[in-house]
């Protein structure tokens, strides 16, 4: 599995870099809108996926990441000052939205999430002053950075997929770190987890922050590559959107997210042979997914590998070979 | 890696272009979301143009291709969409018709320097110094001013309620109206939003009733605009109820029953205008989509016969000359008929047309005055 | 800008018509959760759909009470057998996420539907009774919303009746609080399962019928409403039909109010804000009881 | 001998119901205590109060002296007191290994240390003594979900001791464990008790494990503490004879 998984991933590197050589603009704005995408599904992916918390907020907090750094860059800062500000401010906010996590879970957990979402909508929409209400935000500047001007498209595309590659690499070495075991323990059984020493409050607020913050960051990639924000973007049917990504992708695999965007990503493109009927394509081969693969692909493949890997090789009878279930 | 690009669906379709016998216009346009009641109008509009122009053999002997792409009412894929077809050299692109995705996919046909023939209204458009984008109906800086005196001179009000619905159209709107009462020192007196899809309008009457103003603004989208007249009528509003367009619109009369009756106010684009060309297009619309058209419906019809007649006025097809040939261009309907009404485009590319005052009288609207184009 | 008192029967009354929808739809919405853990991000649309089907059979030159049955009845088949056997029952032992997602894909499926089938144009829609106004004290109260309130108040009952005083009923309930002991008891829990499934098409079907005159019969009429629905379900209590009631009724009110006398900007988020209390102070809703089954 | 763990007068009730009523007694240092008495005496509630996972109503739990009511059981975990639970519970997702390393990893430096430290906290090595000490080597790199029920109670019990407690409070080690199994637990935590001179504390219906394994016995009846003594005392105690009456004494 692993050798396969290295070849895999070698090989997808490499499209990610050459494939927008063979691309025009809207090729490379689809693949770029995957890169901003996939970081926002990484973050839901670790509150969710590894962590355990259904979250319906991510879109929210991409909403609020875009924001932050929309306006913070029309207050004249530095886009990586904007950037990690609204990184940052995810961060907290995502925390203090934890704090319900800690008295309800599942789809309790869920519906309060889901509220916050359209509160934040609500917010955008009419504190005018603030957001520019319903207009949303025109003519966001593609960043300079270090002289270098990301304002050509495949520029602002290897921009993003380099944001994306170190975010995922950190998100991969806090995962393989104690702290991914102990989001999975949250996840699996939050009491005995708790027995064994680990603080599950300050780990679920952490979930919850730094998923957060990836939407944060998304969001703030987000804001330069459309050029335009408004509230209706990040109104319920991101979060929805998202949350379909990290399932479809395979909750809880780390490249479930990648897979995910770029199912709902591409999928409507090429659905557009339908034309007229693309979307009503669209829903109905989600709906085919969801009862064929309900773990979403990567689970579906894992599953697949396991029963061959079985086959091959059944696994030696256990030593004490008993098993009285009670 | 190409082949992939390919195969991901990534790269654009090559058929889709001009060739030898067509001309490649595409329309990026709402046909899903919140805006698909506006773009299927839109859509149909145009589409009875293009049949009806390819019948004829087309402009300058090309037919035109018009694929449809729509935006889901979102301006992210907007503009992806508007991305995809400026890769494949259009002529010139239709559409949006909402204001925010206008904004985005503006920026990047003036780029490419291709005429973007939008239908969105918002004042903002025209207001950047972009020399592609051409409106086809009234932008509300033009359509507000002329309501605006209306209420002034017509009603005589000295104070005024505004009921508009929360997204950029009434937002847009009501901001553009709320300054034209300043100018004009008529006092708002209730300023009450709405939410799009809203059922229940008994809390916003009440508030406009306790605000008791001369006149009542509404400016809501259609099906909004009849659940409002008859929670007006129950509650039994005195005050006149003044529209712009879409409140005196056939559709609203039909949906509202008998509680339109009286109201009043500004028709820019109306298939109930006294003029024949304009009936005979409503029919013919009617005849070949069985529903009854609203202004987007004309937006998207003229739209197409402005960039025929322009086309065959330069005389070869070329996006740039386009722009400079239309800006200031004035086309009457003894030039081109299907152009149903005398329009001029200024060089901001704003639309100037006459428009109407009308009245909702035994469930028909009528028009009672000729507003002259703004220009005169 | 002060609104007088005296408006206040006027806005609790249109208030409660509105609210008593709500409820219709919030029940079924409840009765899917409990009894076979749907989610259903699609009752909304499931609610704008029967107009659509009652509007073709009209079409086709039924009169209006025919063409509600037809409508009715095809609710009940699409909505409740199809959506059942098709889209739930493979997914269900999967945990609850898969379905919601498939549940939202339903949404836009329908949504797309309803708009490519028959039209994006909002179509008008026959009333029940014509709409007469009752002047009562200061307010003005027209005999349609009166009839609406009527006829939802008559199926909560009818339904309440249903399942508390049948026997069907009664397993049902069972099957819903527990199904593995409803199993031993002998019920045919998949059997009771499909039956509120089935109930659930009717509810959206009579919601559809009396909510399409007020709303007009239009593909986009399911996302407010769904979404007030599932909101009412959780206010009032996710596991209790009186519970969803109360909700709707609730929210329908509220509305009115916090529109006329607080903020009509925010007065979508009102509702969101009391979901969050009742969840944070008492998750099993107003009149729910807590779970004893984790999701 | 001083205390490992003193427990005073604690009270505990679930609406009408005492389930815990004014307990007392001691853990003395480096033995193996055993806690017996008939279903809903009270035992795996006096685990959860001694332990935090609940609040008593009264009374007072000290650990090495400290006063514990009232601390989070993370925290009193972190004091070197660590359990298994009268259900099984590992987590069936990760693998022998890293149940091992997580149920450690917690007393290795801080949160955030370990968040730049390395992905086995150090642990390795431990966890792979654990794993060989509790015959479990060749399962190692298995999901413990995967494994069978008996070899899941064993990692249940390593993963108790992985921390290197100072006690241990076992609820029903051998709990729906088959005979083979039983010997190899008992065993195996006889061992690690001589090794490692820790203190048990174990809950317990199988009397022949409770007679085999623990130093000293305290018998539970309707959340009072009837008897303590001796295994071969509190056989022949009557009181005990009197609450067992009817319960599993048949089986000893």
């Amino acid at each position: 599995m692993n050798r396969l998984g290295a070849v895999l991933i070698v090989i997808v590197a490499l499209c990610a870099v050459g494939l927008p050589f063979f691309l025009k603009p809207f090729g490379v704005y689809l693949i770029s809108m995957w890169v901003v995408l996939t970081i926002a599904a990484i973050g839901l992916n670790l509150t969710l996926g590894y962590a355990g918390q259904v979250s319906l907020a991510q879109g929210a907090f991409v909403g609020i990441g875009a924001y932050a750094a929309a306006l913070l860059m029309q207050a004249g800062w530095p886009y990586p000052a904007a950037f990690v500000s609204a990184g940052l401010l995810c961060f907290a906010v995502g925390w203090i939205l934890g704090y319900p996590a800690l008295r309800v879970q599942h789809h309790y957990l869920a519906f309060v999430t889901l509220a916050f979402t359209t509160l934040v909508f609500l917010v955008l929409r009419n504190e005018e002053w603030l957001t520019h209400g319903i207009y949303g935000i025109g003519s966001i500047a593609r960043p300079t950075l270090f002289g270098w001007s990301t304002n050509n498209p495949r520029a602002f595309y290897f921009f993003s997929l380099g944001m994306l590659t170190l975010l995922a690499a950190g998100t991969w070495w806090m995962l393989r770190s104690p702290w991914g075991r102990a989001f999975v323990a949250l996840r699996e059984n939050s009491v005995r987890a708790l027995s064994l020493g680990l603080d599950t409050r300050r780990y679920t607020l952490m979930a919850f922050a730094i998923g957060s913050m990836l939407g944060g960051l998304s969001g703030a990639l987000y804001a330069p590559l459309v050029q335009f924000i408004e509230p209706n973007s990040f109104a319920l049917g991101l979060s929805f959107n998202l949350l379909l990504m990290v399932i479809v992708g395979g909750s809880g695999k780390f490249f479930g997210p990648f897979l995910g965007a770029l199912i709902a990503v591409l999928l409507p493109e090429w659905m557009r042979i339908a034309e007229g009927y693309y979307l009503i394509t669209y829903a109905a081969l989600i709906m085919v997914m969801m009862a064929f693969c309900p773990y979403g692909v990567l689970g579906m493949v894992e599953r697949a590998l396991k029963a061959a890997a079985v086959r091959r090789d059944p696994p030696m009878p256990a030593v004490h070979g008993e098993a009285t279930g009670s | 890696m190409s082949v992939m690009a390919a195969s991901l669906g990534l790269a654009t379709p090559a058929l889709a272009q001009s060739t030898a016998t067509t001309v490649y216009m595409p329309a990026v346009i709402e046909l899903s979301g919140p805006g698909a009641v506006s773009g299927t109008n839109f859509r149909d509009g145009m589409l009875l143009a293009v049949e009806e122009i390819n019948a004829k053999g087309g402009i300058l002997g090309k037919k035109i291709d018009m694929p449809l792409l729509d935006t889901q009412s979102e301006a992210g894929i907007s503009r992806s969409q508007i991305q995809k077809v400026l890769d494949n050299k259009p002529y010139v692109i239709f559409g949006p018709v909402f204001s925010g995705s206008v904004m985005v996919d503006i920026a990047l046909t003036q780029q490419a320097e291709i005429p973007e023939i939008v239908g969105g209204e918002a004042a903002a458009i025209t207001q950047k110094g972009d020399r592609y984008v051409f409106r086809t109906s009234f932008g509300q800086q033009f359509s507000m001013p002329k309501i605006a005196n209306y209420v002034r001179d017509g009603v005589k009000a000295k104070s005024v309620a505004i009921v508009w619905v929360n997204n950029d159209f009434g937002k847009g709107g009501r901001d553009t109206f709320t300054k034209e009462m300043a100018l004009r020192n008529i006092k708002v007196v209730a300023d009450i939003s709405t939410e799009a899809g809203q059922a229940d309008f008994s809390a916003d009457v009440v508030k406009v009733k306790a605000a008791n103003a001369d006149a009542i603004f509404v400016y809501l989208n259609e099906e909004e605009s009849a659940r409002f007249l008859k929670e007006a009528k129950k509650q039994g509003i005195k005050a006149p109820l003044i529209g712009e367009t879409t409140l005196l619109g056939q559709k609203v009369i039909d949906l509202a029953g008998g509680a339109a009756e009286g109201v009043r106010g500004h028709v820019g684009l109306t298939v109930d205008a006294p003029i024949p060309a304009v009936q005979e297009f409503a029919a013919r619309f009617k005849k070949r989509f069985n529903y009854l058209c609203d202004h987007n419906g004309i937006k998207g019809y003229t739209g197409v016969y402005f960039v025929k007649y322009v086309t065959e006025k330069m005389g070869k097809f070329d996006s740039k000359l386009f722009a400079e040939t239309a800006h200031g261009l004035t086309i009457t309907p003894k030039q081109e008929p299907q152009m149903l009404m005398e329009a001029t485009w200024d060089k901001n590319g704003d639309i100037d047309r006459e428009s109407f005052l009308g009245e909702v009288v035994g469930g028909k609207q009528k028009i009672v005055q000729i507003l002259p184009k703004l220009g005169k | 800008m002060r609104v007088p008192m005296a408006s206040f029967i006027q806005l609790l009354v249109s208030g409660l018509a509105t609210g008593a929808i709500y409820a219709l739809i919030a029940v079924g919405f409840t009765l899917l959760w409990q009894t076979s853990q749907t989610i259903n991000f699609a009752q909304g649309e499931f609610v704008m759909l029967p107009a659509f089907f009652i509007l073709a059979a009209m079409n086709f030159g039924a009169p209006f009470w025919l063409a509600a049955l037809v409508g009715i009845v095809l609710s009940v088949l699409v909505l409740g057998v199809v959506f059942k056997l098709i889209i739930v029952d493979p997914m269900l032992k999967h945990g609850v996420l898969p379905l919601v997602i498939s549940t939202i894909a339903l949404s836009l499926f329908l949504k797309e539907a309803a708009k490519d089938f028959y039209s994006s144009q909002a179509q008008p829609f026959p009333t029940l009774v014509p709409a007469v106004d009752l002047h009562i004290f200061d307010a003005v109260i027209s005999t349609d919303s009166l009839a609406v309130l009527a006829v939802a108040v008559a199926t909560v009952v009818a339904l309440h009746l249903l399942l508390h005083k049948t026997r069907l009923g009664r397993s049902m309930q069972a099957t819903a609080q527990n199904p593995t002991l409803a199993r031993i008891l002998g019920i045919p829990v998949r059997r009771m399962v499909l039956y509120t499934f089935l109930i659930n098409g009717v509810l959206v079907a009579i919601a559809s019928i009396l909510i399409s005159p007020i709303y007009l019969a239009k593909f986009t009429n399911g996302e407010t409403l769904g979404m007030t629905a599932f909101l009412a379900a959780i206010i009032g209590g996710f596991n209790q039909v009186r519970g969803a009631i109360l909700g709707g009724v609730i929210l329908g009110i509220l509305d009115n109010l916090s529109a006329a006398y607080i903020s009509s900007q925010y007065r979508g988020a009102f509702p969101l804000l009391i979901l969050i209390a009742v969840i944070l102070l008492r998750p099993q809703g107003l009149l729910g009881r807590i779970e004893e089954r984790t999701v | 001998m001083s205390a490992v763990l003193q427990v005073s007068d604690l009270r505990k009730s679930f609406g009408g119901i005492t389930a815990v009523d004014g307990v007392s007694f001691e853990v003395r240092d480096g033995e193996i205590l055993g806690i017996i008495g008939p279903n809903g005496s009270g035992k795996s509630t006096l685990f959860n109060c001694v332990l935090g996972q609940l609040s008593p109503n009264s009374g007072e739990v000290r650990v090495d002296g400290k006063v514990t009511t009232g601390m989070r059981p993370c925290d009193i975990n972190r004091l070197g007191v660590s359990r298994t639970f009268q259900l099984l519970q590992v987590f069936p997702q990760l693998s022998v290994r890293d149940n091992l390393i997580l149920a450690g990893q917690e007393h290795q430096g801080s949160m955030y240390s370990r968040l730049i430290g390395r992905a086995d906290a150090g642990l390795g090595d431990a966890a792979d003594q654990m794993i060989e000490f509790f015959r479990l080597s060749h399962l190692s790199g298995e999901q413990a979900g995967s494994l069978s029920y008996g070899q899941q109670k064993l990692l249940d019990a390593a993963m108790a001791f992985m921390a290197g407690p100072r006690l241990v409070l076992l609820d029903e080690p051998a709990g729906g464990v088959n005979l083979t199994m039983l010997g190899l637990l008992r065993e195996r935590l006889q061992a690690y008790h001589a090794e490692h001179k820790a203190t048990f504390v174990v809950i317990e219906h199988q009397m022949e494990f409770v007679m085999a394994l623990c130093t000293r016995v305290l018998v539970l009846a309707e959340g009072r503490l009837i008897a303590d003594g001796m295994p071969a005392d509190i056989r022949r105690n009557p009181a005990v004879i009197a609450a067992y009456l009817g319960h599993g004494m048949a089986n000893a």
